[in-house]
């Protein structure tokens, strides 16, 4: 019954154009989407350099890597608010409790699911095309295209991957952000507030929205990566 | 009914404040070696915790929002309330007072928010969400006639520990209770600005949730474990609690 | 471009499967290098075209260690061939866009490959879908159409029908003949030695046994081993 | 300097032997493994299952299941939270604030993870292997036993990455398990409580703790897998 | 054992690329299936064996439709095998294992394998790590060991050096004899076709355009593509 009231309440929340809801799920939306393309811009290049090159101490940092997959988020949170905080090393900057604090902490918890999801692709598959490229005479940016072509569906998994961390984790938004109303308030640092309100029926509809949101998403990137052929 | 193996146990819902200023810590074991009867504690906001009793989750309260908790019994949820024990709220903000809100105020509370509210570049940190401290602050804000909105009020939606840390962090104004303050002042440089108003009374209550909710309700537990708080034993308890952290009881007993 | 190896060896686990003290690849011949499954043929190719490494040793092309200036300039065409996730036109057009070919300049000679190899109905299908020898004629004209100086080969013809492996062998000996491009082949395909190559080399055990001028290989081998391979009954 | 105090406290912690510290440590671990066994056992062979078969609403089973990757722990939480409660429907179990709670919400939250990234690998390797059992006369289990070995490295890419899930997540725990000292107490949520309590050194050191020991399971379960020659 | 297929075709997107209105594969008979790339020869052959879905038509198999009984009597050999993460020896033991023998009997009959195609030194290699040919050859050992009734082999020896090429033809050939052993074997070798095969089917677009008497087909065909490929100059 509860389940079914949240439905019902969802979708009020979506078609009620209260501008405050709007609000926090544009928020959710910059935060989670902005974190994602940083750490994929930074991760996808580290998971496929991992993947290709030999070094002392490679495996090591893959365990590393893979542990850090496993970092809670409350964790990370606060180890960037210590460093952006008021009397961390970054405290002039007066980050915390503002969007690029949600961020910079997302992008940590982020990247290493990124880079170890991609490695694992790369291993596996990346040798056979970085050897034609290198034959055929591409050079390290040609290949890295052609790399980032021909793995983009292996890619676009952990990307999504990563994504779906960054818009569910409430941990380091919240201590980071502060989920102040109108700054810095999230769909899952509300989510969080209603429950500990005893509002169970708008925390659910919330989630539910997330996870059409989410959908869709998915959605439009599997469609534009099918009508690519893939 | 009580099934015999929960007999041991009951489910105490109640706010953050109690569980982390180790009041309960300090309470529980000994109730546990009188009775037999163990506490399970559930510390979540005021909220959540009236909620836990309506839905016949929990089996006793301990929550600190007077008004809510006798709309509770009104509504049927519990059987009584007991007032068991006070603390008070106090203001804390920043060692340096930017605002001399101690100075001008003294110990008035309403005068104290109007100074920061008036300043314009103070900042004020609200729980936003809804707990007993969250209504005694808008109690507040209501007797100066205004609504609180701007970029200096900061409505963040979180516990008392967090939106301390954060008033800490922002060199901002909260209202909290003592004990909660007091727990974490190892570990803060924020100080009490303003205190000992009357307006400022904490007053904590306690009531076994209906046992007609569902089967599982351990009522004679829940009575067992009021009454236990209500004796002479568990009063001199809470009035010994913190005296030797503190040198001050953190919590008042004022069971009738 | 002229190679010439000295002292390479390759060893996996504790097994040499390479060992070549002394070996030297003629500008603007045909080598074929033939020998039982397993001789390291795919190895040395695979060192030479700078995708493996030796375990010791080394190679010099015209001279000069290997670096990208050379790596431009060679090609290595692989046993199993990585088919880019787009068409065969765009396939086989990949190295000449990498290079900056004008689309005019990368349409003529790629339909010109297309036409060589009778590949123009399947110019539009994707290239992970074609049959085990469409994927090789692909492979070889993706290799040819940058014009390499040199041009590694393992198996090319391995799953190609008699007219299409003609029309390859053909394809090979002109370009060799119009652009002076160097080839070494890797064949099990004694005739096509025959046919193709101005040089043999004959590999067994990771070790060249026998290397020479084709006609001399091929008809009148010393070598025990490899005369059991190309002796007459073993023309397949 | 926090962090280098919180490392030292980190090591305190562990040598401390305090009784307390280890009893939350052994539940997280008991929690977070058991739950992503159940998730293993029941996401491995519905991940192969979608890669290996086609029916109609295949894709958009699959990208729910991917936006299920994304739900809120929160909110798995307090789904679970209201079929298991008193008054909902599994009421009578008597679930409510046990580690058993805890382990049925990891497992919603960390199955579809699982699934996700196992599906996304069969759909790539998964036919070959497949025809060849196929051809070879081996029957549907003799094949999945199959599939599961060749496929072990990925499997366990995905399993690691849903543990890292389970161990790191708060949320969900910390609703239906209630953070009851002494029983439903683990790691994420003493972290939650220490960090809300300002007590940040003694939260990261839990956190080092509970990444040092991620640290070693990968290891584990790396060298294990090293061993069998992959 | 015995196939008939009946009006069977296999599309893809709008391209027909098999129509077989009317075929049989007699038992205890070597069949070539020659042709050229593209044919329709794979996709044939894997229809055969169950692992791809014809878009119209049926196959029988001694009469009986395919089911899990007739999969287990039939193997396929696969132009590219897939090699499991095990050594040699265990892939080729695999179908054993899975069907209950007994290690004894298991290690009897894969030894003799082993011997026959000269794999004893690669026997506890992992396969994953075999050159071309020596992967095809243990991919024929592992369809072998469990004696089916039928045999599809997809150009099983098209990276084989000319000597294990022999060994290879001449073990499908003693079991075909001894065990009765049907064959459906495709290859752009015409003198292997020559060598092994009872009958001869050319394949051409998907269609059949000369089938029959190995002898009759390869020496005088009737058609004029036939001719083109089996013609004199064309036996490689
Ligand atoms: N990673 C490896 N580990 C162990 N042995 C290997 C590895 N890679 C290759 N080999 C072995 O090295 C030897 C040479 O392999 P190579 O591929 O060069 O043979 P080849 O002459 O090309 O054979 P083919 O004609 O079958 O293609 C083979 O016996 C092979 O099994
Ligand atoms: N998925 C696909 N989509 C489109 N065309 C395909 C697909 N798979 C195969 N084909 C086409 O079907 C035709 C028959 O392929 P098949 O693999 O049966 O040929 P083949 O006779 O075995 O050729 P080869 O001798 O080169 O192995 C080829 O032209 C191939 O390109
Ligand atoms: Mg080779
Ligand atoms: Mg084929």
């Amino acid at each position: 019954m509860e389940i079914i009231n949240s439905f019902v309440r969802a979708f009020q929340l979506i078609f009620e154009f209260d501008k405050g809801v709007y609000e926090i799920i544009l928020l959710s939306l910059y935060v989670s989407l902005s974190s994602t393309v940083i750490s994929t811009i930074m991760g996808v290049p580290l998971g496929i350099f991992l993947g290709l090159k030999d070094f002392r101490g490679k495996k090591v940092l893959i365990r590393i890597i893979y542990s850090l997959m496993s970092t809670p988020p409350v964790i990370v949170g606060l180890a960037v608010f210590l460093v952006i905080a008021r009397k961390g090393p970054l405290g002039f900057l007066g980050l915390t409790y503002t969007p690029p604090a949600m961020v910079i902490a997302q992008v940590v918890l982020v990247t290493p699911i990124v880079v170890g999801l991609v490695f694992n692709n790369v291993v596996e598959k990346g040798s056979n095309i970085r050897n034609m490229a290198f034959t055929l005479g591409a050079n390290k940016l040609q290949t890295l295209v052609l790399l980032l072509n021909e793995l983009r569906s292996n890619i676009l998994v952990a990307v999504t991957t990563g994504y779906g961390r960054a818009i569910s984790e409430v941990g380091a938004v919240m201590i980071v952000g502060g989920n102040i109303r109108g700054h810095t308030r999230v769909m899952t640092t509300s989510i969080a507030m209603l429950r500990s309100m005893g509002d169970y029926e708008t925390a659910i509809a919330l989630g539910l929205v997330l996870l059409l949101i989410s959908f869709i998403i998915n959605s439009i990137i599997y469609n534009y990566q099918r009508a690519r052929g893939v | 009914g009580t099934g015999s193996s929960e007999e041991s146990s009951i489910i105490l819902a109640t706010t953050t404040s109690t569980e982390n200023s180790g009041l309960l810590d300090f309470l529980l074991p000994i109730f546990q070696e009188d009775t037999g009867i163990e506490v399970k504690v559930i510390a979540v906001g005021t909220g959540q915790a009236i909620k836990l009793g309506e839905d016949g989750e929990a089996d006793v309260l301990l929550a600190h929002a007077k008004a809510s908790e006798e709309a509770f019994v009104a509504a049927g949820h519990g059987v009584e309330r007991f007032d068991v024990m006070y603390n008070d709220f106090v203001l804390i903000g920043p060692d340096s007072d930017p605002l001399n809100v101690k100075g001008l105020a003294g110990n008035d509370i309403v005068k104290a928010l109007e100074i920061i509210k008036n300043s314009g570049e103070g900042a004020f940190i609200s729980r936003g969400d809804e707990s007993g401290t969250h209504k005694k602050e808008l109690e507040l804000w209501a007797e100066l006639g205004l609504e609180p909105e701007g970029e200096w009020y900061k409505s963040v939606g979180a516990g008392m520990g967090e939106t301390i840390l954060m008033a800490e962090e922002l060199q901002g104004y909260t209202l909290t209770d003592r004990a909660t303050y007091l727990s974490m002042v190892g570990n803060l440089d924020s100080v009490i600005i303003t205190e000992g108003d009357t307006k400022m009374f904490n007053q904590y209550g306690i009531i076994a949730v209906n046992p007609d909710k569902n089967d599982k309700i351990n009522n004679e537990g829940a009575i067992k474990f009021i009454e236990w708080m209500l004796s002479e034993k568990g009063q001199e308890l809470i009035k010994e609690f913190g005296v030797e952290e503190f040198g001050d009881s953190l919590f008042i007993p004022n069971a009738k | 471009m002229n190679l010439s190896i000295l002292n390479l060896t390759r060893i996996y686990n504790d097994k040499k499967v390479l060992d070549l003290p002394k070996a030297n690849i003629k500008s603007g011949s045909i080598y074929s290098i033939i020998g039982p499954n397993g001789a390291g043929k795919s190895t040395l190719i695979r060192i030479l075209a700078g995708i493996d490494n030796a375990s010791s040793g080394k190679v010099l092309y015209n001279d000069s260690v290997f670096d990208d200036d050379v790596r431009k300039r060679i090609t290595l065409l692989f046993q199993k061939p990585y088919m880019m996730n787009l068409n065969v036109y765009e396939n086989i057009a990949y190295p000449l866009k990498i290079r900056g070919f004008s689309k005019w300049d990368i349409g003529s000679r790629v339909d010109e490959l297309l036409g060589i190899l009778d590949l123009h109905d399947i110019k539009s299908q994707r290239a992970s879908t074609l049959s085990g020898g469409e994927a090789q004629k692909v492979a070889l004209a993706r290799g040819l159409v940058f014009r390499p100086e040199l041009v590694l080969l393992d198996e090319p013809t391995a799953s190609i029908d008699p007219v299409s492996t003609l029309l390859m062998e053909k394809l090979v000996t002109q370009t060799n003949k119009n652009y002076g491009t160097t080839f070494v082949w890797v064949t099990h395909n004694i005739s096509q030695a025959r046919r193709t190559a101005d040089k043999v080399i004959f590999m067994h055990q990771g070790k060249v046994v026998e290397s020479g001028g084709a006609e001399m290989v091929l008809k009148n081998p010393t070598n025990e081993i490899t005369r059991r391979f190309v002796g007459g009954d073993l023309i397949l």
